[in-house]
């Protein structure tokens, strides 16, 4: 990755940006840098480990990062789907950033077990990835890579999830949501959420519980997800993050899919392209309403 | 007196909340009460200015404090008094409910329906339709997901 | 301290009778989707515990403080509020196959639930449980408990410990209710026996170590003298602020009041964890946040272990036990941080002693 | 009875004391527990409305007076917005006295100076009234009092108390553009007020409590006037759950604003970190 450390050397050094927010290897695995000095570029690093969204950072509120100055972002094709996405939503602006693309030929699941990119190790995120070069990107690093390797493994647990009786599929999200310590850990990690107030936190009127119990628990998953609906970009940041281990990944990617056939609407890392619950059309399905 | 409990057993008549927009639903809810159409007293009404005014909440937060069933009404698209809100909501219920199916909960004990302020007859039907249904269903509990 | 040799049939035998007796047993269980996982669980019979597997995804402090409790009933009538208490005494329960720094950090938390006002809903559990450790053999790189004045042999918050010897265990009774627990079951010790165990505990130990250096007692002064230090502002970049870290540790205890309604005219008050991560933690009802950003939120969680606790109570709020920095999904490594915060306390004071 | 098990009270009176602020006077419901009942001036409380939660005020009635606790607040959160909702005879919850005091023992056979600015001068008004009560044991007593306009004052009724006596020197004002056609008080803030009113710091106290800004520029003032910052008396209001030094919400490093506040000197507040 010599090119995207000298193009990070270059515009520390010329003052083009004031950090870059990139890739580096940590005491227990990658995990972001903040490069503000020119001689700390070699550092960055970008691999199959480089799992983490790192556009959760660009969040304008989060004040100890913007004390930085403008930034650079290292981003793979999947993460400027949510750059393209905090654009739309007026998070950030397109010129106050400099996005460094890498090529991307998918990721590992779990880097921490794994080192290399199988059908068995790569991230169920990255099959069939259409966005292994960021459209998004002021400049694009590293030669493009084969396809990554197919997992289906999510796909067909949602499909199996589906084939279960309502009974069987609820005690399945009742055994996974009642672990929930509601550290909200799976929000903070979200590249898309970046509301001032979040509903979980309103008291006024208190729509959602603060003791996680099973429905208070559900309540929070259920409009997490919601809210994530036509805006998630299937990062699996909220999976990644949860302490407990609870399928998120499941959630989100099976409502991706549902926006997908009714609204015919897929993240792109395109911000002129209108999400799909800013819009509609006269002929949406309207099936289940009577 | 009888126990909440045995009440609960031996009377238990399900309680059904309706979140209906202003300009239709409740209209044709008027309606069919001035009509006098006969219809299963089950039903809490709650007017709202506009279907795409329910937040998903409402309808977790009324199972969640003791709901059996919930109702969701508003104008038939196209007819919406603001325009365009019913058409925006409709892609919200999509996937609420096809959210809650996939959460393993009984997508049954809700009902979408359109009612516009003429069609009290539709009115009586989705009223009656929706508490026979839940009334097979049973109560809701919140650890059988009846909470939405 | 007795100690004495048992066999793990004589072990699995007092985990059955204990059962038999409907005590509440917790010991480390394997999570049936993600094997690689241990949960510490009630479990029905000795075959469920897994001992010396892994390091339970969360510390057992949820068995004394729970995630959500509550902490009274209430009732709306015409006549006005009926309040129901909670009761203070806990059933009994034996927690076997605890890892030491996690029965440590028990003993660290006392002091705050003892701090003046006793909390009795703390005290009521602790004094109800009898905590049997297992001399830590599941130790990885991101261990400190040797840094923070524990380690995998150190029996502090254990009433007994069990450390392997051949088919069995030797069982180190440390307090009166761990000599009750083996009342009766197996035999004395002997020195070649008690020698070995104390070799198991040394060679455990130089696992440890080289992982952090012990953390010196001036951290916590430096600490105090510079909370404006620069240091700070940079120190939590990567911090996603999601409280993960405080939901495993084994001595965060910080917690939330609130009361929930579960119907119009009923609800209960509850206790729940809470963070001094999270952004709302400290807001005040004017809107005024004294912590506003990562910066200072997660000084305090540093201020708070490393020198607030050490200098109220004695002692440092950490355990080493490296939870959250496994669970970290920005890569925070608490041991790296402590160590260069170290470091430069080291070197500030070299260049003004000069 | 574990320590978060709050003692139910009733509301005896409801006083509007501006638009948003107003008071309750509360009395025990098992009368035996309001006998035994005993605080200093400075200590606070946790109130809860059941269903909505519990919010951190001081209690604003002097010691001296048993029977009842008062307490005023201003609706904000969701806790005090219920509170505003209840009426006399409703029910309330109260865990306390905790926290520290001030120290009226210190201060006995010497001047006092009460600054106080907005709702700031409930905690202000409990110490008053106990130093009014036992008056033959302090020497001179001055009253500053202001709010941003005449509408914002608090306790009306007993400014005009306050007013009405010989042994008290009351100096009310309210900022420029807060002021009606019949106010006759200062037009001023309060470090301004304080300047034209106190003239010497010797063998005197203050106390004083208000809107973060209002101390930060009336300390230098009295600080001009050669108060030493031991002498200076003021409440921090931080976060709280518990009130009891565990739940870890109102430390401002390693001081604990439950337990060794609210009450803090000039001094004191100076040697914290500044994280509040």
């Amino acid at each position: 990755m010599k090119e995207l450390q000298e193009a990070a050397r270059k515009l520390l050094s010329e003052g083009t940006v004031s950090v870059v927010l990139g890739y580096e290897m940590g005491p227990r695995g990658v995990r972001a840098a903040f490069i503000t000095r020119p001689e700390d570029v070699g550092k960055l690093i970008f691999n199959t480990s480089c799992v983490q969204n790192l556009t959760t950072y660009l969040n304008p509120r989060r004040a100890q990062i913007t004390q930085l100055g403008r930034p650079a972002v290292v981003v793979k094709g999947c993460d400027a789907r949510s750059l393209a996405g905090l654009i739309r939503e007026k998070q950030i602006e397109r010129d106050k950033v400099v996005v460094l693309g890498v090529r991307c030929g998918g990721v590992l699941e779990d880097p921490e077990s794994a080192s290399e990119l199988t059908a068995e190790t790569v991230s169920v995120r990255c099959t069939g990835c259409k966005v292994r070069e960021p459209h998004l990107a002021d400049q694009l690093f590293g030669e493009l890579p084969a396809e990554p390797p197919v997992n289906h493994r999510r796909e067909e647990q949602i499909a199996a999830l589906e084939k279960m009786t309502a009974v069987e599929r609820r005690e399945y999200w009742n055994n996974q949501l009642e672990r929930c310590i509601r550290c909200h850990a799976c929000r903070e990690a979200c590249p898309m959420c970046f509301c001032v107030k979040c509903t979980a936190e309103k008291t006024q009127p208190q729509w959602i519980d603060a003791a996680a119990t099973l429905e208070s628990n559900r309540a929070w998953q259920t409009m997490r997800v919601l809210h994530q609906a036509g805006r998630c970009v299937d990062c699996l940041e909220c999976e990644r993050a949860c302490p407990e281990h609870i399928p998120l990944g499941l959630l989100v990617r099976y409502v991706a899919g549902r926006v997908e056939e009714r609204f015919h609407y897929e993240a792109v890392d395109d911000p002129t392209v209108p999400a799909p619950f800013g819009m509609y059309r006269p002929d949406d399905e309207e099936e289940f309403i009577r | 007196m009888l126990s909440e409990d045995a009440q609960a057993s031996s009377t238990w008549s399900p309680k059904i909340v309706a979140f209906v927009c202003n300009w239709c639903t409740y209209t044709g809810a008027d309606l069919a009460g001035t009509s006098r159409l006969k219809m299963d007293p089950n039903v809490r009404v709650i007017r709202l200015p506009c279907s795409s005014r329910v937040n998903p909440l409402f309808i977790i937060k009324a199972f969640e404090r003791g709901a059996d069933g919930v109702i969701v009404s508003g104008c038939h698209t196209g007819d919406c008094h603001y325009s365009t809100g019913n058409f925006h909501a409709r892609r919200r219920f999509a996937i609420l409910n096809d959210l809650l199916h996939f959460l393993g909960l009984e997508e049954d004990r809700v009902t979408f329906a359109w009612v516009s302020a003429s069609e009290g007859n539709k009115w009586q039907e989705v009223v009656n339709e929706t508490t026979a249904r839940v009334k097979q269903l049973g109560p809701a509990t919140v650890q059988t997901g009846g909470a939405a | 301290m007795t100690r004495k040799f048992i066999t793990q049939q004589e072990l699995a035998l007092l985990v059955g009778n204990l059962l038999a007796a409907h005590t509440r047993v917790i010991a480390p269980v394997r999570d049936e989707e993600d094997p690689r996982q241990v949960d510490y669980k009630p479990i029905e019979s000795f075959s469920q515990a897994v001992f010396g597997a892994a390091i339970p995804r969360r510390s057992m402090k949820e068995f004394f403080l729970p995630i959500t409790e509550v902490l009274l009933s209430y009732k709306l009538t015409h006549e006005g509020v009926k309040i129901t208490e909670v009761p203070t005494q806990a059933p009994p329960q034996v927690i076997f196959g605890a890892l030491p720094c996690d029965a440590a950090g028990l003993k660290t938390v006392d002091k705050v639930m003892n701090w003046d006002y006793r909390d009795e809903l703390w005290f009521g559990r602790r004094e109800a449980s009898t905590i049997v450790t297992f001399l830590c053999s599941v130790m990885d790189h991101t261990c400190f408990c040797t840094a923070v004045g524990l380690g995998p042999e150190d029996s502090k918050g254990s009433d007994a410990m069990l450390i392997p010897y051949e088919g069995g265990y030797i069982a180190q009774l440390v307090t009166e209710r761990g000599e009750k627990l083996f009342e009766g079951v197996g035999t004395a010790a002997t020195e070649i026996m008690i020698s070995a165990s104390e070799d198991t505990g040394k060679a455990a130990r130089a696992k440890v170590e080289p992982n952090l250096p012990a953390i010196p007692g001036e951290l916590s002064e430096w600490l105090k003298q510079n909370f404006n230090h620069p240091v700070w502002k940079t120190i939590a970049l990567r911090c996603h602020g999601c409280s993960a870290c405080a939901a495993l540790c084994p001595t965060c205890h910080c917690f939330d009041i609130t009361d929930e309604h579960t119907s119009a005219e009923a609800g209960t008050r509850r206790r729940n964890w809470d963070s001094c991560q999270t952004s709302t933690f400290t807001v005040h009802a004017s809107g005024h946040n004294p912590r506003a950003s990562q910066s200072e939120r997660f000084r305090q969680r540093i201020q708070h272990k490393f020198s607030v606790y050490p200098s109220r109570f004695g002692e440092m709020l950490c355990t080493g036990c490296g939870r959250c920095s496994r669970v970290c999904p920005g890569g925070m490594d608490l041991p790296t941080i402590v160590g260069e915060l170290v470091s430069l306390a080291k070197s500030e004071s070299e260049v003004s002693g000069q | 009875m574990n320590i978060y098990q709050p003692h139910l009270m009733r509301i005896r009176e409801i006083t509007d004391e501006t638009v948003d602020t107003r008071t309750f006077k509360l009395e025990f419901q098992d009368p035996s527990i309001g006998q035994t009942f005993a605080f200093q001036a400075g200590q606070f409380g946790e109130y809860s409305v059941f269903g909505e939660g519990e919010s951190t005020f001081c209690i604003a009635s002097p010691p001296t007076r048993s029977g009842y606790i008062e307490c005023s607040f201003k609706a904000t959160g969701k806790v005090t917005s219920a509170l505003r909702r209840l009426a006399v005879g409703d029910t309330v919850g109260f865990r306390g006295p905790y926290g520290n005091h001030f120290p009226l023992e210190k201060m006995k056979g010497h001047s006092i100076v009460f600054i106080a600015g907005g709702i700031g001068l409930a905690p202000v008004r409990c110490v008053i009234w106990n130093v009014l009560d036992l008056r033959d044991q302090f020497k001179d007593v001055t009253i500053i009092y202001g709010a941003r306009t005449v509408a914002d004052l608090v306790y009306k009724r007993e400014l005009d108390e306050w007013a009405a006596r010989q042994d008290v020197k009351l100096c009310l004002a309210v900022d420029p553009g807060g002021e009606t056609p019949e106010w006759k008080g200062m037009v001023a803030r309060i470090p301004t007020a304080v300047e034209k009113t106190v003239s010497s710091a010797e063998d005197t106290f203050a106390v004083i409590c208000g809107p973060p800004v209002m101390i930060k520029f009336t300390l230098p003032v009295l600080e001009k006037l050669n108060f030493p910052g031991d002498r200076i008396y003021t409440t921090l209001e931080n976060r709280m759950k518990c009130g009891l030094g565990k739940c870890g919400r109102c430390n401002i490093g390693p001081t604990y604003v439950c337990k060794d506040g609210p009450v803090f000197t000039a001094a004191e507040l100076r040697a914290l970190p500044q994280e509040f």
